[in-house]
């Protein structure tokens, strides 16, 4: 145990933060659930990537730096303290960019992951369906090949796909084996949202805006170059994505221990009317254990698989414990403000804060239901971690 | 000892709520959402004919007469279909001000009148709110100035909108000058409408709330029955159920403590308002966690625009710190329990009555 | 709604209170988990008979004085207010009691009922089996009709029948169908602990103490006339017992008021220390309205089945309700005792008032867990009350 | 940066834990909990003999001259097998105080070689425990006087008992004499002694509470997956893999703040002791959890005195409120974070360090 950063580390450290005190934008942007936001986001990503701090992990001939898990958390550490904008296009980086890594030919890397870390594509995930949601091994879209074999004929529908509507491609699992069912005979793969026969409607999430969309899939061709991995072996392919999913990547410990710092802050601002509900210091004292030893946990995860350690069941303790504190940080923001959580940004006694606090507890409710409800975590945990038998 | 409803108080819910679930499906819900005013003159015109709005109107003024008690059924209602106006603040926390002032004053029988009747609009601007509730569609406002009640006419007040999530929520903050003509009462006696007032708003969200979160418990069963995940209804799951039986064993204890604060302030008990904080408390608690687990159970689904449990889940995030947050409920609480010689224990349960 | 008691009710609780203030013991009784406390709470209870007030909602004839479920709220209120001792045959005048009402004949009524109300005889459940707790339509033991169908023989074992070693009687469900399976064939059997082939082995509780025994059947001899109600109706009769079992009577509210108003106490005699804590403030007052709630309901509930309602699976939410308010006050005093809460009585340093909720907190361990476990009890309320479907 | 145990340590637990397991079954425990000194001073010999107490002795002075990140997997090792010795408090965290003595003083070389070899217990009798474990067996007693440290012989010191349910402790008052022949430090020095001390005993509880929580998940799993109700395992419900699940995940996330306080503390870091107190917290939460849902998951079998989960929740409810009660921590945790200028937030997770 060796708990000094190397000198290199702190380089990159200082770089990082000094990059991002020149170039964080001064004004928030837009949300980038909106088409302008959602543009502002894209041109920030390229920024990023013009000093190739987009995807630090990746290596440098597909747009990275080579950078180690530490130097990753790092990144994360100083780009949440900054303050900077929200990734997004973090579902492509982080769910598709390492299937691209270990199963992705070398020209499919080529073609895939320069034009991703720089966000010229945005990429949109298409697992769940209307009735494959939790039980993601019901899907039924169908992958017919071509007589040829030079290409397939996609069929279906997918939904919950984050800001499918203003992406570019989209990826997931088809089913390419006629009459296969459950894991078997899905093959994964990548299409381009303007093909002809994809149609894209918006849902409209709570907050208004259009978070999501259904894709929908009439005989669109794609050619067999857009397969990951083996014909039938999308199942395999994909867990190997969903594991990075509900692992460490996507929710960074940074990203929370700014929240438990932004908490702490509004409730020293407010202390008079907070201290009226004893509860509440409590609650802010526990939103920063939690954020630190969300953060402790990531550093001796990143230890251990620098040692050849493997992430299994943990990623699903990750999950539970990452999306509940978020929850649980932001209901008690919301207890802090009173009458003024539920104001709107152009509320003028909404004040600086309320409405950003509003808009992370809306988006906070989600995060026990994505990527694998935490039920769903918890049976993994029971059975996986604990050897309990299934039901 | 009696801690039932009776049987006039039953059948007027029971009507009001087969009234409801006719009248204002979610569908209309959200049509009036959509509006300017977002208020619908017709909803309110109907709720005005089934006799909602004269419930508590004395009976010489022209209305039912019926209490508190009876309002802690019919919030109930107006929680579970989520109804888009705070009609309430009118026929209750209002109705309750106005009937309270001595006879003559500032046009009470006129004013009764026309609550029981349907005809106005009474917003009102209590301390505990740093906001005014459908400030900008009432026709009268009650306001304070220190302890002083002012009943102003709208064309006298400034509105400057404040956006809620809850778009059926319509804030605003007010610029208005005091004046002896609208001045309806003072000092001790207005610092005694203002505490009523603040209890019957409490008690008003209160069954409001409890309200949403029967209405969301109903919803949420209904879609895990019918929605599959691994070849069975995702109702059949132990951990659905188990989150739902917490929503109803907590819905199921918060109705006797609303209807005990409702049964103190209709006869002036000394311990109204620790009653009152009480049950928002519970209720605001059973709703957050109806919320909670609605939307867990949902799914995705939960988090759509397009499936109704988010108009109900938004309404209860708003309601819950209107009328007093939750720390000055813990507060009042806190002082009364905690206070020297406080009468607590076994025994004490319905002690304090006037 | 009217909520003021009448001049007769009011006359009732003065006399209880009366009573209660010139005979319960000033030094508390030994535990009823050992023998001498035993017959300590015995001569209790007979003093509480001798004053027709150890089941006053009994009819005179039967030992009681005919109350209703008002005046019965009015003397819990007035004996757990008045500290008095625990009751030590609440088994069989709670569970049993109800029972018989309902299904004994008049013989079975007269012959066991008023010896029941004076504790003449003690009595001690048999319901639970090695391998049928939750599930106790698991059920083996086993009653065989003699030939001339004078008497039953009972085979079998019974476990975690509270207080056993020290009852006079058992009660419990027997196997009288040979070959029958769950539900159906059982009949509901009274045996006397002394009777031949009887033999009781006492089950340690957590604390030490003789809380529970199996009890042994080897082939013993019981008369037809101690089964109540039909023969094979054993589950059905058992059912109605169970209701009240997990219903009103066995933990009335002022048990949990009493326990509430002693916290705020405990709460007010360390605040310096308590409050450096902030949940504890929280957590007292949660308690006090918890214990008020769970009134409140009972009194609701009550008003209802005097209106002629019944109690359906209601009794499920008590259950949890009471069982976990119970074992949160009890961790709340724990934690308000800090270093104190682990000391015994004979602790020096324990004060007066640390070993008695140490008491309390293992006692309230077995809450969520007897009488059916709080999983269970959910299971029921999603069935029954919200109408989900079975697993 | 390196946030990993190297395989010294690695090792040296694995070797501890086999050795454990066939030298302290529960069966063992029961035994020793029976006796009237409730210590064995075989098992002591043994675990001397396998290294233990010469752990975090100074080389120099015949010890193994690890430190507290050593200490933080021992002591999960002590709370797993439940032993019924205070060795911890002997050989880590008087250790720790005697080896910050002066070279020379008060016998330190001498009295450091004993804890090593096994041959002396120390009591340890910090202001924050109100009773001190182990003095009647102890030979050796650290104690306060204000800011002095004492060490004084078992032969001085009045010693009454003072029992717990957890049958493993054995807690005293104490009545003695300080005088300038016992004491060892005073002043500034004394201050940091008892600041250290109390930090180390901290961590010692925490590590405990976390080998305690990983064994009642053990020995409920075990139990869940092999007790069968409705004819199936009880472990293949959702509500019993949902309690366990919970646990474990409590379990997974206390680790890293044991450690890294633990390096923090041997490192001499400004934040030890917030680090420490946040340890303790959240390792003692982990084990009320793992009781709880043990217990409830074992159902009756687990509120006997024969199965062998009542030991360890015993255990865990005694040493929870030992070396400070939740209060204690939860204030130096909120007076760390809440002062001005704290340094929380991203990239300050291992920024205070020597």
């Amino acid at each position: 145990m060796h708990l000094a950063y190397t000198d290199k580390q702190k380089a990159f450290r200082a770089e990082v933060r000094s990059w991002l005190a020149r170039n964080v934008p001064k004004a928030p942007l837009a949300s980038y659930d909106t088409r302008e936001g959602f543009e502002q986001h894209r041109e920030w990503e390229r920024r990023l990537f013009e000093s190739r701090l987009s995807m630090v992990m990746w290596p440098e001939h597909l747009g990275g730096r080579g950078c180690d898990l530490i130097e990753w958390l790092i990144f994360e550490e100083e780009y949440y303290a900054a303050g900077a904008p929200m990734r997004v296009n973090q579902n492509g980086q982080l769910l598709l960019g390492p299937t691209l890594m270990e199963f992705g030919t070398e020209a499919q890397k080529q073609r895939f992951l320069p034009r991703m870390a720089a966000s010229d594509d945005m990429w949109a995930q298409g697992w769940s369906e209307p009735n494959a949601g939790s039980d993601m091994a019901a899907i039924t879209s169908k992958a017919t090949l071509s007589e040829d074999g030079s290409h397939y004929i996609l069929n279906g529908q997918k939904t919950w796909s984050t800001r499918a509507i203003f992406a570019d491609w989209v990826f997931g699992l088809f089913r390419s084996e006629a009459g296969s069912t459950r894991h078997h005979g899905l093959s994964y793969l990548l299409a381009p949202l303007d093909a002809p026969g994809v149609t894209i409607r918006p849902i409209i999430a709570l907050n208004g805006k259009q978070a999501f969309a259904e894709i929908f899939f009439d005989d669109v061709k794609v050619p067999v170059d857009n397969r990951i991995g083996e014909e039938g072996q999308g199942w395999h392919v994909a867990m190997a994505t969903a594991g990075f999913e509900r692992g460490l990547l996507l929710r960074s410990p940074a990203r929370f221990q700014a929240t438990a710092r932004k908490l702490v802050a509004l409730y020293q601002a407010n202390r008079a009317s907070a201290d009226r509900d004893p509860s509440i210091r409590d609650a802010v004292c526990e939103a920063w254990m939690g954020a630190e030893a969300y953060a402790l946990s990531a550093y001796h995860t990143v230890g251990r698989l620098a040692k050849g350690a493997r992430i299994g069941a943990e990623a699903s303790t990750n999950k539970i414990v990452w999306s509940e504190l978020d929850l649980k940080m932001h209901e008690t923001a919301m207890r802090i403000l009173g009458a003024r959580g539920e104001l709107l940004a152009e509320a003028p006694d909404a004040g600086t804060d309320a409405a950003g606090w509003l808009d992370g507890f809306l988006f906070a409710q989600a995060g026990p239901i994505y990527a694998g409800t935490n039920e769903i975590q918890r049976n993994i945990i029971a059975e996986r971690m604990l050897g309990l038998p299934k039901s | 000892m009696d801690f039932t409803f009776n049987d006039d108080q039953l059948s007027f819910r029971e009507a009001m709520s087969r009234f409801l679930m006719t009248e204002a499906p979610p569908e209309m819900l959200r049509e009036i959402w959509e509006t300017d005013p977002g208020r619908s003159p017709e909803l309110r015109g109907k709720l005005a004919a089934q006799g909602l709005t004269a419930l508590s109107v004395p009976e010489d003024c022209g209305g039912l007469g019926m209490d508190d008690v009876a309002w802690s059924l019919m919030t109930q209602e107006l929680g579970y279909y989520a109804i888009p106006d705070s009609l309430a603040d009118t026929a209750y926390v209002s109705a309750g001000l106005v009937a309270a002032l001595p006879a003559g004053r500032a046009g009470r029988e006129e004013v009764l009148g026309r609550i029981a009747a349907g005809s106005v609009r009474i917003a009102i601007g209590h301390p505990v709110n740093p906001l005014v509730a459908d400030a900008a569609t009432a026709d009268l406002l009650l306001l304070p100035h220190g302890d002083e009640v002012h009943l102003v006419p709208r064309a006298l007040v400034d509105v400057t909108p404040n956006p809620s999530i809850d778009l059926s929520r319509r804030l605003a903050s007010l610029a208005w000058e005091p004046s002896s003509a609208t001045r309806i009462a003072a000092d001790e006696a207005g610092r005694r409408l203002w505490a009523q007032a603040l209890d019957r708003g409490t008690l008003s969200v209160a069954g409001q709330l409890l309200g949403l979160a029967q209405r969301m418990l109903d919803l949420t069963v209904d879609y895990a029955a019918q929605r599959k995940q691994f070849g069975k209804p995702i109702g059949s799951f132990q951990a659905v159920k188990h989150h739902l039986a917490d929503v109803a064993t907590r819905i199921e204890f918060a109705k006797p403590v609303l209807y005990r604060a409702a049964h103190a302030l209709a006869h002036g008990g000394a311990d109204a308002p620790v009653h009152a904080s009480h049950a928002k408390l519970v209720c605001g608690e059973a709703a957050w966690l109806a919320a909670r687990h609605g939307i867990q159970v949902h799914g995705a689904m939960g988090y759509t625009w397009e499936v109704d449990l988010q108009m109900f889940m938004k309404r209860t995030w708003a309601l819950d710190a209107s009328w007093g947050d939750r720390g000055f409920h813990k507060s009042r609480v806190a002082e009364s329990i905690l206070a020297e010689g406080a009468a607590i224990g076994p025994g004490h349960t319905f002690e304090v009555q006037a």
